[in-house]
Order: C-alpha cells, then sequence, then structure tokens
C-alpha cells in the first residue's frame, strides 16, 4: 500500500471515506468513485490481511462503492429529452458523508467543551446523614375532598337504596309506632275480641311483629285495649276499651313525645 | 500574580482539597511562604465574616477549610428531608367523612352504613389523630364511639364541628338504609316521630 | 428572614448539597417560589462573578451549583492530581454529537448517520448517565427514543442544550477539498441537476 494508515482508528466506513477523501484531496461534490473504490477495497484487504474482521458494516460500503463506480460508467443523459437527467449516482453517498461529517466535527467540538469542563472542579456532597432524620409527612387534608369522598359515598348509598327498593317494596315499607296504633285503632273499633295474629294482613316480618307489639303495648298503657294471654306464649287476644275511641293518635298529635320522650 | 488573583486561586484550592489545607502547601503552588499565605488566607477569612457568607473559612492547626456557617444547619435539615404530602385515600376520606357527620359512631355502626369491614381504616385514621375514641355505646359490648379531633379542626381550618358544610340531604339519605339495627330504628321512630 | 440571610443560607446549602441543586428543592426550604429562588441564586452567582472569586456558580438544567473557575485549574494540578472523568473515544462523541443535536432520536437513525452499528456505544454512554431513554417512537415496534442527561450538561459544563456550539453548515464542511465558489456551484448542480 502506498499509504499507511492506523486500521483500527475508523469508526465506520463513512469515516474512513472521509479521511480517504481529505487525503486525496478530493472535491466532496466531485469525488472520484474508481480512486476512493480502489483504496477503500485495499483498506479492507489490509484489514482482512491483518486479521482485522472488518465490520458488515464496511462491506456493505464497499459494495456501495462499487455500485456507484459502474453506474458512473453509464451515459448519463438517458434519452434527449434534458429534463429526463439522471440523478448523479454519487449525489446519495455524498449527502450522507456531509451528514456524518457535520457530527463528526460537532464531536470534536464536544470534546473540547469537555475538555474546558474539564478544568473546573466540583466537590462532593457532604455527609448528610445526620440531616436524614425520620421521614416527615404533611398530611394533606382539605374540605373539599372530605365531603366530595362523603357526597360520593351517599350517591353509592342512594343507587344502591334505589336498587333495594326496586326489589323489596313492600318490605322497606317501614311504619312508625303512632301510625301502627292508628291502623290498630281502625282494626280494633266496633270489634270485640281480636287475636293478635289477626293484626297481619300476611306473613308479617320481625319488624311488623315488634312494631305491633310495641304499639299495643303502647295502647295498653294509655288504656285503649285490654290484653289476655292464657298461655306462656300463647295468643293474645285483644279487647277494645271504652277508651279507645277517645284516644288521640293523630299525626299532629304530640303525644308520643311528650309521653315517651 | 495580582493579590487578588492569588486570593481567588487559595479559594478554589481550598474548595478542591476539602480537607483543611495547611498554609505551607498551598504557598508552595505560588512560591509563597507558609507566613504571607496564611496572611492571604487570614484576609480571606474576615472576608467572608464580615460578609455574613453561608461558607466561611476556619483555621485549624495551621491549616484552613472551608465550612458552613453554622447557623444554617436548620435548613440544612430541612433540605434533607423535604416535608412530604400525604394525603388520605378514598376509603379513609369515607370513613372520616361518615364520622365526622355521624359523630358519635360506633365501627359497626360505619361498617354497616359502607357495607366493608373498616378497622384497619379508623386505625390508621387514630394514629394520625384525627378521630379518637369520644365514649362508649349502650350497646352489647359497650362499643367505642368514635368522633373527631381537635387534630382534625386544625387540619381543615375550622373552629368547630359546627363549620363543617352542611350536607342537607345525610339524614333523610342514610334513614332508611341504614341496617343500624332495629332497635335503633324503633329508637329513632320515637325520638322523631315528625319524619313520617 | 432577610434576602441576604436567605442568599446565604442558600450558599450553605450549595455547599453542603455539592451537586447541582434545583432552585425549586431550594425555595421549599424557605417556603419561596422557584422563580424566587432562582432569581437569588443569580444574583449570588453574579456576585461570584463580579467579585473574580475562585470559586463560582454555575447554572445547569435549572439547578445551580458550586464549582472552582476554570483560570485556577493549573494551580490545582499544581496542588494535586484532581480525580478527571475518563475521556470519551471518538465513537462515543459521534454518538454523543448525533443524539445531542437530533435529540430525540432512535438507534436506527444514530446508525444510518454514522452508517455502522452503535449499540455498544449507546449502552455504555448510557450506563455513564450521559444519555437516557427519553420516549417511545410511533414506528414499528415503538423504537426507544434516545436524548441526553443532565449528567451530560455537567460533562459539557452547559446551563441548558442552546448553549451547545453550533452544528456546521453543510458550505462550512467542504472546505479545504474546494474553493468555497467552486463548492456552492456543484453543490447547486446537485440541487438542481436540470442545470447542467
Amino acid at each position: 500500500m502506498a499509504y499507511k494508515v492506523k486500521l483500527d482508528i475508523f469508526e465506520g466506513p463513512l469515516d474512513l471515506l472521509v479521511y480517504l477523501i481529505e487525503r486525496a484531496e478530493m472535491n466532496i461534490y466531485d469525488i472520484q468513485v474508481a480512486v476512493i473504490t480502489d483504496q477503500y477495497l485495499e483498506y479492507l484487504d489490509e484489514m482482512c490481511y491483518q486479521d482485522l474482521a472488518p465490520a458488515a458494516d464496511f462491506m456493505v460500503m464497499a459494495a456501495t462503492l462499487i455500485d456507484i463506480k459502474s453506474r458512473m460508467l453509464l451515459p448519463r443523459r438517458a434519452t434527449d429529452d434534458p429534463e429526463a437527467l439522471t440523478e448523479d449516482p454519487r449525489s446519495e453517498l455524498v449527502d450522507k458523508i456531509l451528514e456524518y461529517k457535520k457530527y463528526k466535527q460537532a464531536a470534536e467540538l464536544l470534546e473540547q467543551q469537555a475538555e474546558t469542563a474539564g478544568l473546573v472542579f466540583t466537590k462532593a456532597q457532604e455527609e448528610l446523614a445526620d440531616f436524614e432524620q425520620e421521614q416527615e409527612y404533611l398530611l394533606r387534608l382539605k374540605i373539599d375532598p372530605l365531603m366530595m369522598a362523603f357526597k360520593a359515598f351517599l350517591d353509592r348509598q342512594r343507587r344502591r337504596a334505589e336498587v333495594q327498593r326496586r326489589y323489596s317494596k313492600m318490605e322497606d315499607y317501614r311504619m312508625t309506632v303512632r301510625s301502627r296504633i292508628h291502623q290498630l285503632k281502625n282494626m280494633l273499633t266496633g270489634r270485640r275480641r281480636v287475636r293478635f295474629t289477626e293484626l297481619f294482613v300476611s306473613r308479617p316480618d320481625r319488624y311488623q311483629v315488634v312494631l305491633t307489639f310495641l304499639s299495643v303495648l303502647e295502647m295498653i298503657r294509655r288504656k285503649g285495649i285490654k290484653v289476655r294471654q292464657d298461655v306462656n306464649f300463647g295468643e293474645m287476644t285483644l279487647t277494645p276499651t271504652k277508651a279507645l275511641a277517645g284516644m288521640q293518635f293523630d299525626a299532629e298529635s304530640e303525644f308520643f313525645n311528650d309521653e315517651a320522650g | 500574580m495580582k493579590r487578588a488573583e492569588i486570593k481567588a486561586a487559595l479559594e478554589t484550592l481550598l474548595f478542591v482539597w476539602g480537607e483543611p489545607l495547611a498554609a505551607g502547601d498551598a504557598g508552595q503552588v505560588f512560591d509563597l511562604s507558609e507566613t504571607e499565605t496564611r496572611e492571604l488566607f487570614l484576609e480571606l477569612k474576615k472576608e467572608y465574616d464580615e460578609g455574613g457568607r453561608g461558607i466561611r473559612i476556619r483555621e485549624i492547626a495551621g491549616a484552613f477549610q472551608y465550612c458552613t456557617d453554622s447557623r444554617n444547619a436548620e435548613y440544612v435539615s430541612r433540605l434533607c428531608q423535604p416535608v412530604k404530602e400525604q394525603r388520605l385515600s378514598q376509603g379513609a376520606l369515607e370513613v372520616l367523612a361518615i364520622i365526622a357527620y355521624r359523630q358519635p359512631v360506633t365501627r359497626v355502626e360505619i361498617e354497616s352504613i359502607r357495607g366493608i369491614r373498616c378497622d384497619r381504616t379508623i386505625e390508621s385514621l387514630s394514629r394520625k389523630q384525627l378521630i379518637a375514641e369520644v365514649g362508649r355505646g349502650s350497646g352489647i359490648g359497650r362499643p367505642i364511639l368514635y368522633g373527631t379531633t381537635r387534630t382534625f379542626l386544625e387540619y381543615l381550618g375550622l373552629r368547630n364541628l359546627s363549620e363543617l358544610p352542611p350536607l342537607a340531604e345525610t339524614e333523610d339519605l342514610l334513614e332508611p338504609y341504614a341496617e343500624v339495627g332495629e332497635a335503633e330504628n324503633l329508637k329513632n321512630h320515637f325520638d322523631n316521630p315528625s319524619q313520617e
């Protein structure tokens, strides 16, 4: 070889090409592809000779160069039409070389910059363990999220309630003692004797039973009825008294509040 | 080399060295005697002291070292342990809200309202001192009654519980569906007959 | 707390922290906004610069750090052999340059510019924390996008990416192989082949 180059200094095929073109002092826009291709291939030979297996990328570039070299031999004007001028086969390669050169140069600038920056020293962080005690947490609590949480909860309750209501209208209908007494009064008026179990239309739930029992107790206390039970856990019989008719159980009455409160 | 330049260079050396730097060693860099160098260091030290700087120069057995102004130690602590914000989970917020609006309330009541267990959430809220045991219920086992604390009010910037934003529909909504227990229901009916 | 006191405290924090200290983090210590804190840091920086001090304050990506005046590097080397960062290879610098100027960029783009594989170089730069994955491209396989880091800025002593030395124009690259005029013509020839 006419020239000696250190074989492992090239960063890639483009780097090698840049070197060869610069060395030959060729115009980048007028690369003598034949010359460069020969030199490039010589370089690859040298690499193989020195047992430095060239990377595949170097071989790809060699193929590209040979392709361009052969296309350069073809006439550039395919027809008489000047508009149909074929593109210079080298242009794509030139673009690539220029783009690469741009960053190769930028790399040099970065190196210089890093060198300057290397003249500036910083200090290591001080030992901070003494300052790093247990992590403090500041609880973030605002009224709005609290209310939102509660409203969301209420909404959920409401939705659940609506579903429940749809499936158990009757069961969910809950009476108060006062309204039950009002009912019982109507049921008992004009009757001589009524059995406790007769007070229920259909099979009552526990609530109904307790409610009715409490109502009956209240009516006994007000002396509106008399109750008899012959056996423990046996049937109770209710007998209305004369006082029943005079008892006021209407909604406006403060009766229960006064007495029970 | 001007005096000011040497002093600036000494600053650089002190900074890079980190450990106490002997005046003699520093002086060699500039072909200065130990005495001359010590004088320059003391001048520098005086400038930092008089300037009330956050970093100072201290002398230790003829050597000099950068150090920080001890009065700023607290700020270093704050930098090293920034106060981190913590938020309550949605579940915890909900439990807290129920306790806030319905207090005093038992765990069983809260759970029956929410439909899920919340003993751990209650524990966590207690640990954060947002809620506390405020008494014992009259029911079986005399269950703990929970209420909110002064810390809770402080967090929200409220003077007292009456400043909690009103939620008009609260009672109506909860009343018919809360399976608090039949006795509770009946009690409410007696206490509040006009509800009907 | 007076402005001068906060500034002194900031000096302490900078010194203790060593690493670049974000204005926001420092501000939290004093309940100051990032903007206010940055202003104080810049004031401090100016004081050090104008005072011609041997230690300076530099800004890196919104963070501030104490460092030495580069003009005193010689005295430092006379005093000691400071630990220097390992120099990057030519290849690593090239990859770094491509990432720095074209970020965010995929490995494939880098390789097409360099004409050679560089997965190992990328890995090595990542390990040195000079570059990092900054996202995923929209192409097939959602390729990793690379960008530079704060360590990169520190490595070059840059405040931010806009301080990168400007990338050469194509014309600047043509010398010394051709007279500029000639090159221009040839370039036009490539751009507009019909001129021929």
